[in-house]
């Protein structure tokens, strides 16, 4: 891969009808670092994901994501992201094996990963129980089962801790965390626990990067105010 | 594209066969809407081009049912969003939909269609082969027509409003066909011999429309 | 019966094409005064655009 | 801008139509069959042949949408749409009373071309309510294309389809246009045909002007409201973007 970035924003424009919510927002991030976006809510955090994974075409700007341009070479770049956000994206009616089977067949992975995985989170035994059944801890370990399932290059995290209690957001860790070695973009409420994974740091307001590069507890802190 | 027609279908089907919802639906729909045309049409039995028309109604409006069922679990449970992750041709959802609403459409024909003989209809049916071939061009017919339809509704507010009056008009060309070309199983006049080629090309048409448009109704 | 209206002379026709041309002329109308109120609105908009515009000269 | 060459369209429209109906009404002989009241003849068709055409463009206008993703391409075909189901009422009304004129009912199912139009109608009613209710305009405009693209082919079919499925009891003076009218009969009705033409595209091009109009007032209130306005921006109900 050499030394291209494994993310290169510039002046990333998106608009909904009326509404700009990214306005020229550049950032750039080395393969297997971690990026963390601060940003109170409406600043276009979930835009910026969104758009690095493909779900939304930038309007203005250019986008790279693993060295491809978004969104000509999109279709390269899907399969080596994986996004994990406030949606599990699961089927309630269907258990745990059964949406990572689904997702497993979409991307070609052979069945056995489902049961590391399964095993590795520690549901290996609630692994045919509806969705619907197991806790919320539990159905975002089934979903980060799902972002990692195909071994992606890039992770896009949209707040995967939100609402969970600190056993459930330790047990993601091992799949999703720095720890997992893979280019991780991770949006955060948390100043302090936010920067202390961060590598590069972004802050929207407003859809515009008020912070970028590196920033202080303080600055952060002042997005919110 | 095969991989991803079989997963999307296979997860459909998992769905519906887990908590089954469209089929029962439909079909205790159509059973519903025999009982009402003997009421309303105050008769005890139907024949010929009126029973026809009993049937290709009560099957066309339960496939509006099914139709608007068809997107709901892919937006509300994120498998639009998990599908358009994937490495994969975005042709492959229209083909696996359509293929699960053919599939939903038979197993309701499986149950109405005894049922319709066995309820309303006064002489025993001839020529059994007819109404299959009308049934297998229709079903196909609807099945593109109905995938196009249900996304394009799914994602508007008035999604059940929406789909009725979409698929209704566009279904009218494919209901003239099935009920002329399976009229004479009843006893009804008998068909000209185009009707199941105007079915199949009504088939075609609409199976190349809803392959050149699909992709446009997943961007976001 | 009304089944041979067909065969009805002249006169009594002729009010229905008098009635299809009137149609005509009235959707005609109708679209006229649809577009009467458009630009009464643009009107309207624009005259208070330009005050505006005259109010922020004056200021600047 | 829409607004150029308005006027020369206006009075080409005027004359033409103008003369259309005059020929029609004075130099086109009555009908052997129908007398006085086959005049009709010389609004109707017309209207629902321009009416179709318009659905059509409406249809390529889509494509062209989906193809460049450019939203005056949405808009001109919305306003083809739009203008198109205008026409479509008149075909609708001006038939029912031909019907009436001619079979004493306001309403014969066995007018295959009139029965097909009623379907046609239908489905584009649905075209506006469709609109409305998808919010985000990018996706209200590409969901409003891929439907406009979807009905254009629809309509073919359709008028195969009910065409064949009628016998043929009545006369039918108008689907023989080629074959049974008579030269002077044909000269008023392409007359009234090409006045019909001129008028949909001056009344097409009629509201694409108040469209963009419209889209310049807003630009111009932003920009004299002193927000910043950001560079440029889809805005309201299809129009353009306020460049």
């Amino acid at each position: 891969m050499g030394d291209a970035p494994a993310i290169e924003l510039a002046g990333l424009v998106r608009r909904y009808g009326e509404r700009t919510a990214l306005d020229d927002v550049s950032v750039a991030l080395p393969a297997g670092a971690t990026l963390v976006v601060f940003g109170p809510n409406g600043a276009g955090k979930s835009t910026l994901l969104r758009v690095l994974a493909t779900l939304l075409r930038p309007q203005g700007g250019t986008a790279h994501v693993l060295g491809e341009a978004l969104p000509r070479d999109a279709w390269k770049v899907r399969g080596r992201i994986g996004l994990l956000g406030h949606e599990p994206l699961l089927h309630r009616d269907l258990s745990a094996r059964e949406n990572l089977r689904f997702h497993a067949r979409l991307h070609g992975v052979a069945f056995e990963r489902i049961d590391a995985l399964l095993e590795q989170v520690g549901l290996r035994l609630r692994a045919d129980e509806p969705i619907r059944e197991l806790s919320r801890g539990m159905v975002q370990r089934v979903a980060a089962c799902r972002t990692v399932l195909h071994e992606p290059d890039v992770l896009l995290l949209d707040e995967p801790t939100a609402n969970l209690d600190p056993a459930a957001a330790d047990a993601l860790e091992p799949l999703v965390g720095r720890t997992s070695g893979r280019t991780r973009v991770v949006t955060s409420h948390d100043p302090a626990r936010g920067l202390a994974e961060a590598d590069v740091v972004l802050g929207l307001r407003g859809g515009r990067a008020e912070l970028s590069g590196s920033a202080t507890e303080a600055e952060v802190r002042e997005l919110y105010r | 594209m095969t991989r991803a027609v079989n997963a999307v279908l296979r997860r459909d089907l998992r769905i519906e066969t887990r908590t089954p919802q469209v089929v029962p639906g439909m079909a205790l729909f159509a059973v519903s809407a025999f009982v009402v045309f003997h009421f309303a049409l105050q008769q005890r039995s139907v024949e010929g081009n009126l029973a026809a028309g009993v049937l290709w109604v009560t099957l066309l409006l339960a496939a509006v049912l099914g139709i608007a069922r068809q997107f709901v679990a892919d937006r509300e449970e994120g498998g639009f969003e998990g599908f358009l992750l994937a490495p994969v041709d975005r042709t492959a959802l229209l083909v696996a939909k359509a293929a699960s609403l053919f599939l939903f459409l038979v197993a309701l024909e499986i149950v109405a269609v005894p049922a319709f003989l066995v309820m309303l209809l006064g002489p025993s049916p001839v020529e059994f082969w007819r109404l299959l071939l009308a049934l297998l061009l229709a079903d196909l017919g609807i099945a593109f027509v109905g995938t196009l339809v249900g996304a394009l509704a799914v994602q508007s507010r008035a999604r059940d409003l929406l789909v009725p009056l979409l698929a209704l008009p566009l279904l009218i060309p494919l209901l003239i066909g099935a009920v002329k070309l399976s009229a004479p199983v009843f006893g009804g006049p008998a068909a000209a011999a185009r009707w199941p080629w105007v079915l199949a090309l009504y088939d075609l048409v609409f199976g190349l429309v809803a392959y050149a448009v699909f992709d446009f109704l997943l961007e976001d | 019966m009304t089944i041979l209206a067909a065969d009805v002379t002249l006169p009594d026709n002729a009010g229905y094409v008098v009635a299809a041309y009137l149609v005509f002329l009235v959707l005609l109308l109708i679209y006229v005064a649809i577009m009467a109120t458009k630009l009464s609105r643009f009107e309207r908009e624009l005259t208070e655009l330009n005050e505006l515009a005259d109010k922020e000269r004056t200021a600047a | 801008m829409y607004g150029t060459r308005l006027r020369a369209f206006s009075l080409a429209t005027l004359v033409t139509l103008t003369g259309g109906f005059a020929l029609a009404a004075f130099y086109a002989p009555e009908d052997a069959d129908q007398g006085f009241m086959q005049k009709i003849l010389y609004l109707h068709v017309p209207l629902a042949i321009v009416a179709l055409c318009g659905f059509v463009f409406g249809a390529v206008c889509a494509i062209q949408h989906l193809r460049t993703g450019e939203s005056r391409w949405d808009l001109r075909s919305y306003v083809a749409i739009h203008m198109s189901l205008i026409f479509g009422a008149g075909v609708l009304v001006t038939g029912s009373i031909w019907a009436r004129a001619s079979w004493g009912h306001w309403w014969v199912w066995d007018e295959p071309t009139l029965v097909s139009f009623l379907i046609v109608f239908l489905l584009y009613a649905t075209y506006q309510p469709l609109r409305f209710s998808i919010e985000d305009r990018d996706k209200q405009a590409r969901y409003a294309s891929v439907f406009a693209i979807t009905a254009g082919a629809f309509v073919p079919l359709n008028f195969l389809a009910v065409r064949l499925a009628q016998s043929y009891t009545h006369p039918r003076v108008f689907a023989t246009t080629d074959g049974g009218l008579e030269p002077r009969m044909k000269v008023a009705f392409y007359a009234c045909l090409l006045g019909m033409a001129l008028l949909y595209a001056t009344l097409w091009k009629y509201e694409m002007a108040s469209k963009n109009t419209s889209a310049q007032i807003k630009a111009l209130r932003r920009r004299l409201a002193g927000d910043e306005v950001p560079a440029p921006r889809r805005s309201a109900a299809p129009t353009l973007e306020s460049a």
